[in-house]
């Protein structure tokens, strides 16, 4: 079944249109990953899907209920997520205080004290730095930060946009960990990476997107065998 | 100019700041019209001119003041200017009116400042507060048991400030001891000054301040609970606003005025007397009026006297204005308002010296003159009542 | 050095009429991150409100405080959107569009009040502007007039109700969080618009209230916003600006400062000195006395 | 495109020229000459706020401190007029200066307050001290020649607008402040001193604006503090600025014009209806923030420039070409 | 061998008790490009900051071309020869695209018109001639990272710190900003980068300098870098690259 449909939408920075007419779905439990040149209209895709920004037409479903148009607060409150490019973490607030702003949806308040446990778990880094503000913290754990925040709103759908983006080598495997230990959670993920030999390592599916359309798409296997793909985005 | 009505200028502030005053002046202005009109106008060599007023808002700025003249003089060629509520405006707009040679009487601005300047052109039927303050201060050491010592405050404005001074060098005449003189800012809260004076505990407290602030001190003075044996502030509390603000914690305080409904005026000069012309305001603005107002009223008379005497008609040449003001400078008339006469050298120059300044209290809500004593109407009330048992 | 005690006294309950000026007034600037200078004119028509109301019902001022909150929060709520759509104005400086919108704002408010209201001052009668405190017994020369301690009470009641609301609720996590980023709050489940009406309407509701509580221990009038938007200013800016915590003792110092400087040195230099004060620590700590504000 | 706008300027400054000559109503004349004053005090105090981004609150007193040091200079030490003057725009220079290097280490909002704080402060100073005449003011000699004033606002006005103009627009004064006002740490990276910059920036702003306030003691002879020293100055700039478009020089000035015809007309003609006006004005101001962020001249002048700038293209052809599916070849690198 | 053009003398930097940069010393050649790589946090950025003016360090020296400049401000440092990006791009987003680039031209070119053409040629040389009129906000994230290189050169610098100007950048963006920094190598210009792609750093770089904890953990030849166990377990991980 597929959680996330996306059927034919475009949209526009005032007069500069960034996509045009995109459509692909995600199923549950899936990886999916975006790949693409910069510029292409990766965070726009993802930023539209959340109702960050707005549609110019085509429709959204989430889990079989319309989601275009809906704002952001909504949209997340059905379960859909996005860890966001640049991590965007509330600076002055603790990391815990960060982690519990992730739980301040009902949905989520409840059992926020149980995930909070977990995330520890996870990252026993964020563990060690609760009281720490969060524009101190390095990036990588300002990435783990995000990523938690993101995991205390108990979401069936994380969108990361690009969470290695200006990490140490060390912690981008740590993230490329942790993002496939989610999946085998169970979590639907949608993954948007630069880091394209990675990605199409862990990825079930992948779309490529150029100019703001989708121009290819296929298993992260035969994408990387594909010698097109190979040249634009793996380089060398 | 060929009219057949008089077209009067009037340049006072009805925004900004002084708002207040302004309204209070401009109401004074036109209550003289509304009456000079009912009667048919102005009365010259037996024709009946009436008049108009032409309203120009010195935005509580003196040069929109100055502009205002200007504007008046040129464009609406005005016969002459019924001027400001505050002497800052007065003072920039004087040189104006002097260059265009066009009379003003301001009934209101009563710096000092003003007059020392000696302004060919300009006249005030307010007499100046150094001239008045005195009064009031003779009026509480007459009072037995007589007060000792006086504490004297000031806002720091023109007026304000020239207020408190010249209590002061009053107190200083009548051997008061000064305990304190201070000077504050505008518009601020006083408590902590007023906690200093009660350590004090001065007899007399002397205030000279602006309308809000005089609601401010009453309410400061009660909240720390001293009662001084007698309150001293200026005309502002004979408005009904002021007592209705206060309600019966305006009782008993005493001001600095020149006139009030109840004074013992004649006048053959539209309204006989201040009673009637406490009920026409009253009438007007369901407001008895103070002595800004009053006066305002009154400069209205001054220039109708004038103009009745020289015989001048509505559209004066320069010639006219010059005869104009040297019958201004000449008149000396009872009115509602009392005896205007202007000075014509000192330093009160062009002021207004006819008045006997009196010393008001407010009593049950209502104005009672309470010295000197040829105009006494009720003996004052002293010590003062405390707040607490009020 | 008999009279510090009362100058101490009167520093405090002054520095409590500024916590009430000031505070919801930081809260939406940390918030909202706007420059209101309308807020004197909020305390204006709260006073005035409170006026007639005890006017017409002859019933004490202090007991429409809830009314007067609720009445005004909703004007807060209505007009939030206007302001948030300034503020999130890509085009120009809308730190400065914010401020240039709330003075045209005051403006209009001043107009409308004094073709309303009049141009008279007045004052609101409560059974508390009675009373006082004499501290006689315990040995110190020091009145505290009921007024004035209400006051001062119903400034940390408020303070504390804020600190709580923004420290231990829920609600108050997400505007702390859309004070912070806008976007990620929304990823969060804030809902930023609600969020920041709410914020809105409690600081006019706030500010309406202290209305009438100025009006009750001092005067009210049309035109008497302008000076309290100063005070506002100025304790918000010496608390660091959006920093809620540090309102209080701001507040507190400006009190203080007023009431020595009135007691024990030339009291026509009480302004100039609060300038300079507010000018010196500006350079000495640039975000305030804590060096916390945002 | 800029021949046409240095005719219509061209023409503009004939034309006030010769205005006197036609028109013999002293108080157009008047009006006029108020009205060049605002010009010359929103294009000011634009060059530190619209340019540099510093929104100073304290404008105001650059204009009182000219007015005092003219009124102090002639009336108590007999200075004739011409002496006084040039004295007026360096004392506000030299307050700009001292000011000037604890407060614009200060940020937005606090840097508005500080400014506004010190205005504050020096207006009280004023208010106190003997040899301002405290709140009574002070009277100049009176010297009422409506022309004289008119061409002495016009040239004052008229050169700082050539001067700043030629700084701002032509020379790489101008586009440094604005580097500086886009963000003061990356400018630095550039070989810019921010703290240089801004200093020349204020100084700038406040030499004509002092130099006005001293022609405004003479022409309106009387100053006092609580209105040459008041908000008024500040706050109206700020208005006119904004109306009118920050950072350009023609957007104050037409904000100037049309915030002060609008106050002019109003005032002198619909003088009924004073309250009216401040509720207009208000709203006017608020509704204008609104729809026009970008001021008049701004959004005059941007949309066209919009509309003529370059479509926002794909990556330049260096770029991989376009993926027309999955399999298809690219060339390059 | 000829006086290196910087030499970073025990270089510390504290903030508050947090010590960020930790008795660093290295020097770097004329004409070399110079890696430096270290975990999130590790201090290179701090480091970038001090040699660029941005910080007065809290011990020891920073020499540039003989000078000690150790705090000296980033204007005096852009004057004699210190270009530098921002990890953080700082273009100034109100102003297009080539006003940017002139303002940093105004360094050597002090009369506007010659500081335009000057940024056009900048503009050409770094690809974004054709966005010259764009306004600098508009631009994706390969176009400000260009940018902040355009701006950097515009200055006419000796030495170049560019912070992450590769991050975040496609495999193929990322290949023209290396053939970008080979060409700017190739004309003479000495060169301090940080970055964390391995790709790039490894293949570029004449030299590396590992930072750990604010630390110097290693320095050497990105072959003997790469080889050596602290700066596996620190910074590489288990399969490194
Ligand atoms: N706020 C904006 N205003 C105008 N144009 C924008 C805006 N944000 C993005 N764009 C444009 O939309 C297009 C798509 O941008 P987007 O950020 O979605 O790309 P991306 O694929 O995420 O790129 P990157 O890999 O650099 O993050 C780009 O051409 C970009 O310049
Ligand atoms: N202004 C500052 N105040 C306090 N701490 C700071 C400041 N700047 C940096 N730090 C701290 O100093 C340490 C080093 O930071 P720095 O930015 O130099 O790391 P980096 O090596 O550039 O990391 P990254 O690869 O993530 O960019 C970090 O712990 C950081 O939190
Ligand atoms: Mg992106
Ligand atoms: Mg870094």
């Amino acid at each position: 079944m597929n959680l996330l449909d996306v059927n034919g939408i475009s949209v526009n920075y005032g007069d500069i249109q960034a996509l045009w007419n995109i459509s692909f779905s995600v199923a549950k439990g899936q990886l999916v990953a975006l790949i693409g040149a910069n510029g292409a209209g990766k965070t726009t895709t993802l930023k539209s899907l959340c109702g960050l920004i707005p549609t110019a037409s085509g429709t959204i479903h989430y889990d079989g209920k319309l989601v275009t148009g809906m704002p952001v607060h909504k949209v997340v409150d059905l379960g859909i997520t996005l860890v966001p490019e640049g991590r965007q973490l509330f600076p002055k607030m603790t990391v815990e205080e960060n982690l519990l702003v992730g739980a301040y949806l009902k949905r989520a308040h409840g059992k926020r004290a149980q995930t909070l446990k977990r995330i520890y778990e996870i990252f026993p880094r964020l563990e060690e730095r609760r009281t720490q503000t969060a524009e101190t913290l390095s990036g990588g754990e300002q990435q783990m930060v995000a990523i938690g925040r993101a995991l205390m709103q108990d979401p069936q759908v994380i969108m990361f946009d690009e969470p290695s983006l200006g990490l140490a080598p060390i912690m981008v495997q740590e993230v490329f960990k942790v993002i496939q230990e989610l999946h085998k959670q169970g979590l639907t993920i949608f993954l948007v990476e630069q880091n394209v030999h990675q990605t199409l390592k862990v990825a079930d599916y992948c779309y490529v997107m150029e100019n703001g359309r989708i121009v290819g798409q296929g298993t992260g296997k035969d994408l990387e065998a594909d010698e097109s793909i190979r040249e634009a985005y793996l380089g060398f | 100019e060929q009219r057949n009505f008089f077209k009067i200028g009037v340049i006072t502030e009805l925004s900004g700041d002084l708002v207040t005053g302004g309204n209070i002046t401009k109401r004074g202005y036109d209550l003289w019209a509304q009456e000079v009109n009912a009667k048919g106008g102005i009365e010259i060599q037996g024709k009946k001119y009436p008049v108009k007023l032409v309203y120009a808002d010195a935005q509580s700025n003196p040069a929109a003041g100055a502009a205002a003249a200007e504007r008046l003089i040129t464009q609406e060629k005005v016969d002459f200017i019924l001027g400001p509520y505050s002497s800052g405006v007065t003072l920039a707009v004087a040189p104006v009116v002097d260059k265009y040679k066009i009379p003003m009487i301001t009934g209101s601005a009563e710096s000092p400042l003003i007059w020392k300047n000696k302004f060919k052109y300009t006249f005030g039927t307010i007499p100046p507060i150094n001239f008045t303050g005195a009064t009031s201060i003779k009026t509480l050491t007459e009072l037995k048991p007589a007060p000792k010592t006086i504490a004297i405050i000031g806002s720091n404005d023109a007026f304000s400030k020239a207020t408190a001074e010249s209590y002061k060098a009053a107190a200083e005449k009548a051997k008061l001891k000064i305990v304190k003189f201070s000077i504050v800012p505008s518009g601020q809260d006083m408590t902590p000054l007023l906690s200093a004076v009660r350590s004090m505990k001065p007899d007399v407290i002397a205030f000279g301040g602006h309308d809000e602030e005089h609601v401010k001190f009453v309410k400061a003075l009660k909240q720390i609970g001293y009662t001084p044996k007698a309150l001293l502030m200026h005309c502002g509390i004979t408005d009904k606003a002021f007592i209705d603000a206060v309600g019966k914690d305006g009782d008993q305080i005493f001001g600095t005025t020149c006139w009030t409904g109840t004074a013992k005026t004649k006048s053959k000069v539209l309204w006989p007397n201040a009673a009637a012309y406490a009920a026409a305001s009253q009438k007007a603005f369901n407001n008895p009026g103070d002595y800004t107002q009053g006066g305002c009223s009154a400069a209205g008379i001054a220039f109708q006297t004038a103009l009745q005497k020289i015989g001048a008609k509505p559209g004066m040449d320069e010639a006219t204005r010059t005869k104009l003001i040297q019958a201004l400078e000449q008149i000396d008339v009872q009115t509602f308002y009392g005896r205007v006469k202007f000075a014509t050298s000192g330093e009160f120059y062009h002021a207004n010296v006819g008045l006997d300044p009196l010393t008001i209290q407010i009593q049950g809500g209502h104005v009672k003159t309470v010295g000197p004593k040829a105009s006494v109407e009720a003996a004052a009330i002293y010590p003062m009542k405390e707040w607490k048992s009020r | 050095m008999e009279l510090l005690p009362q100058a101490l006294t009167d520093g405090i309950l002054l520095g409590g009429i500024y916590i009430t000026i000031a505070i919801a007034f930081s809260l939406t600037y940390g918030v909202m991150h706007v420059i209101d200078f309308a807020v004197g004119e909020w305390i204006m028509f709260g006073a005035f409100t409170g006026y007639y109301l005890n006017k017409w019902t002859g019933l004490d001022p202090f007991l429409f405080l809830p009314v007067i909150f609720v009445l005004y929060f909703g004007v807060g709520y209505l007009i939030q959107p206007v302001i948030h759509r300034v503020l999130s104005g890509t085009k120009g400086n809308p730190f400065l569009m914010g401020l240039v919108f709330t003075f045209g704002l005051a403006i209009m408010f001043r107009g409308l009040a004094l073709t309303a209201f009049g141009f008279y001052s007045n004052s609101i009668p409560s059974a508390f502007s009675e009373g006082s405190f004499d501290l006689e017994p315990l040995g110190l020369t020091v009145t505290i007039p009921t007024v004035r301690l209400v006051g001062l009470a119903y400034a940390l009641a408020i303070t504390l109700i804020l600190h709580y609301l923004l420290k231990k609720t829920n609600f108050g996590l997400g505007v702390r969080a859309l004070a912070q980023h806008k976007d990620a709050a929304g990823l969060m489940g804030v809902n930023s618009k609600r969020t920041g009406s709410y914020v809105y309407g409690i600081y006019v509701g706030i500010s309406a209230m202290t209305g009438v509580l100025l009006g009750c221990i001092l005067s009210i009038g049309a035109q008497m916003g302008n000076e309290y938007t100063i005070f506002a200013f100025f304790v918000v800016v010496l608390a660091g600006m959006g920093y809620l915590a540090g309102v209080p003792w701001a507040a507190l110092l400006l009190g203080l400062v007023q009431s020595i400087f009135m007691i024990y040195f030339n009291p026509s230099h009480t302004l100039l000195a609060v300038f300079a004060i507010l000018y010196i620590i500006l350079l000495i700590s640039p975000r305030g006395l804590f060096g916390k504000g945002v | 495109m800029k021949n046409r706008g240095a005719t219509i300027l061209a023409i503009i400054g004939a034309a006030l020229l010769i205005l006197p000559l036609v028109v013999h109503d002293t108080f157009v004349l008047r009006v006029l000459t108020e009205g060049v004053m605002w010009i010359g005090l929103a294009i000011a105090f634009d060059v530190i706020a619209g340019y540099t981004g510093y929104l100073n609150f304290g404008h105001g007193a650059f204009f009182g401190i000219g007015a005092y040091t003219i009124g102090i200079l002639m009336m108590q030490a007999n200075l004739p007029f011409w002496a006084a003057l040039p004295a007026g725009g360096v004392a506000a220079a030299v307050v700009a200066l001292i000011a000037g290097i604890p407060t614009l280490r200060l940020k937005g909002a606090y840097f508005a307050i500080a400014t506004w704080a010190l205005s504050r402060a020096i207006q009280q100073l004023a208010l106190n001290v003997e040899f301002t005449g405290g709140p009574d003011g002070m009277r100049l000699e009176a010297f009422l020649n409506p022309q004289f004033f008119y061409y002495l606002m016009l040239i004052t006005v008229g050169a700082t607008f050539a001067i700043l103009w030629y700084l701002l627009e032509r020379a790489p004064f101008g586009l440094k402040l604005k580097a500086i006002r886009e963000d003061e740490e990356g400018a630095k990276a550039l070989g810019l001193n921010p703290t240089k910059l801004k200093m020349q920036s204020f100084i700038l702003s406040a030499l004509p604006t002092g130099i006005l306030g001293g022609i405004y003691a003479y022409w309106i002879t009387f100053i006092d503090p609580s209105s040459t020293l008041g908000d008024l100055v500040s706050d109206q700039a700020v208005v006119m600025v904004v109306f009118g478009g920050m950072g350009t020089l023609f957007g104050p000035a037409l904000g100037a014009i049309l915030i002060f015809a609008f106050k002019t007309i109003f005032w002198a003609y619909l003088s009924d209806f004073q309250l009216l006006y401040l509720i207009i004005l208000g709203a006017l101001i608020a509704i204008s923030v609104i729809f026009i962020p970008n001021g008049l001249w701004g959004t005059m002048f941007k949309r066209k420039a919009d509309a003529t700038r370059p479509q926002h293209q794909p990556e330049p052809a260096s770029e991989p070409a376009a993926l027309s599916a999955v399999a298809a070849p690219e060339e390059g690198n | 061998m000829a006086e290196p053009i910087l030499k970073v003398n025990s270089v510390t930097k504290c903030f508050g008790g947090l010590t960020a940069v930790d008795d660093v010393s290295f020097s770097v050649e004329k004409g070399e490009i110079v890696g430096l790589i270290g975990p999130n946090g590790a201090g290179k950025t701090t480091l970038f900051n001090v040699i660029s003016g941005y910080y007065a360090p809290t011990k020891g020296s920073v020499v540039f071309q003989g000078n000690d400049i150790s705090g000296k401000p980033p204007y005096h440092l852009a004057g004699v020869g210190i270009g530098r990006t921002f990890q953080v791009v700082k273009p100034f987003a109100g102003l297009t695209v080539l006003e940017n680039v002139t303002i940093a031209s105004f360094l050597k070119h002090p009369k506007k018109a010659d500081a335009e053409r000057h940024a056009w040629q900048v503009l050409e040389a770094t690809g974004l001639a054709d966005r010259a009129n764009v306004s600098a906000a508009g631009l994706t994230l390969a176009g400000r990272k260009r940018l902040e290189i355009s701006k950097a050169l515009a200055l006419e610098p000796s030495f170049l710190l560019l912070d992450e100007v590769v991050a975040g950048l496609n495999p193929t963006e990322a290949d023209r900003t290396v053939e970008l920094i080979m060409k700017l190598k190739a004309q003479g210009l000495t060169i301090l980068i940080v970055e964390h792609i391995m790709r790039v750093i490894m293949n570029i770089s004449d030299r590396l300098v590992v930072l750990n904890f604010g630390k110097k953990i290693a320095e050497g030849t990105p072959a003997e870098v790469s080889s050596d166990p602290h700066v596996v377990q620190a910074y590489f991980g288990e399969e490194a690259a």
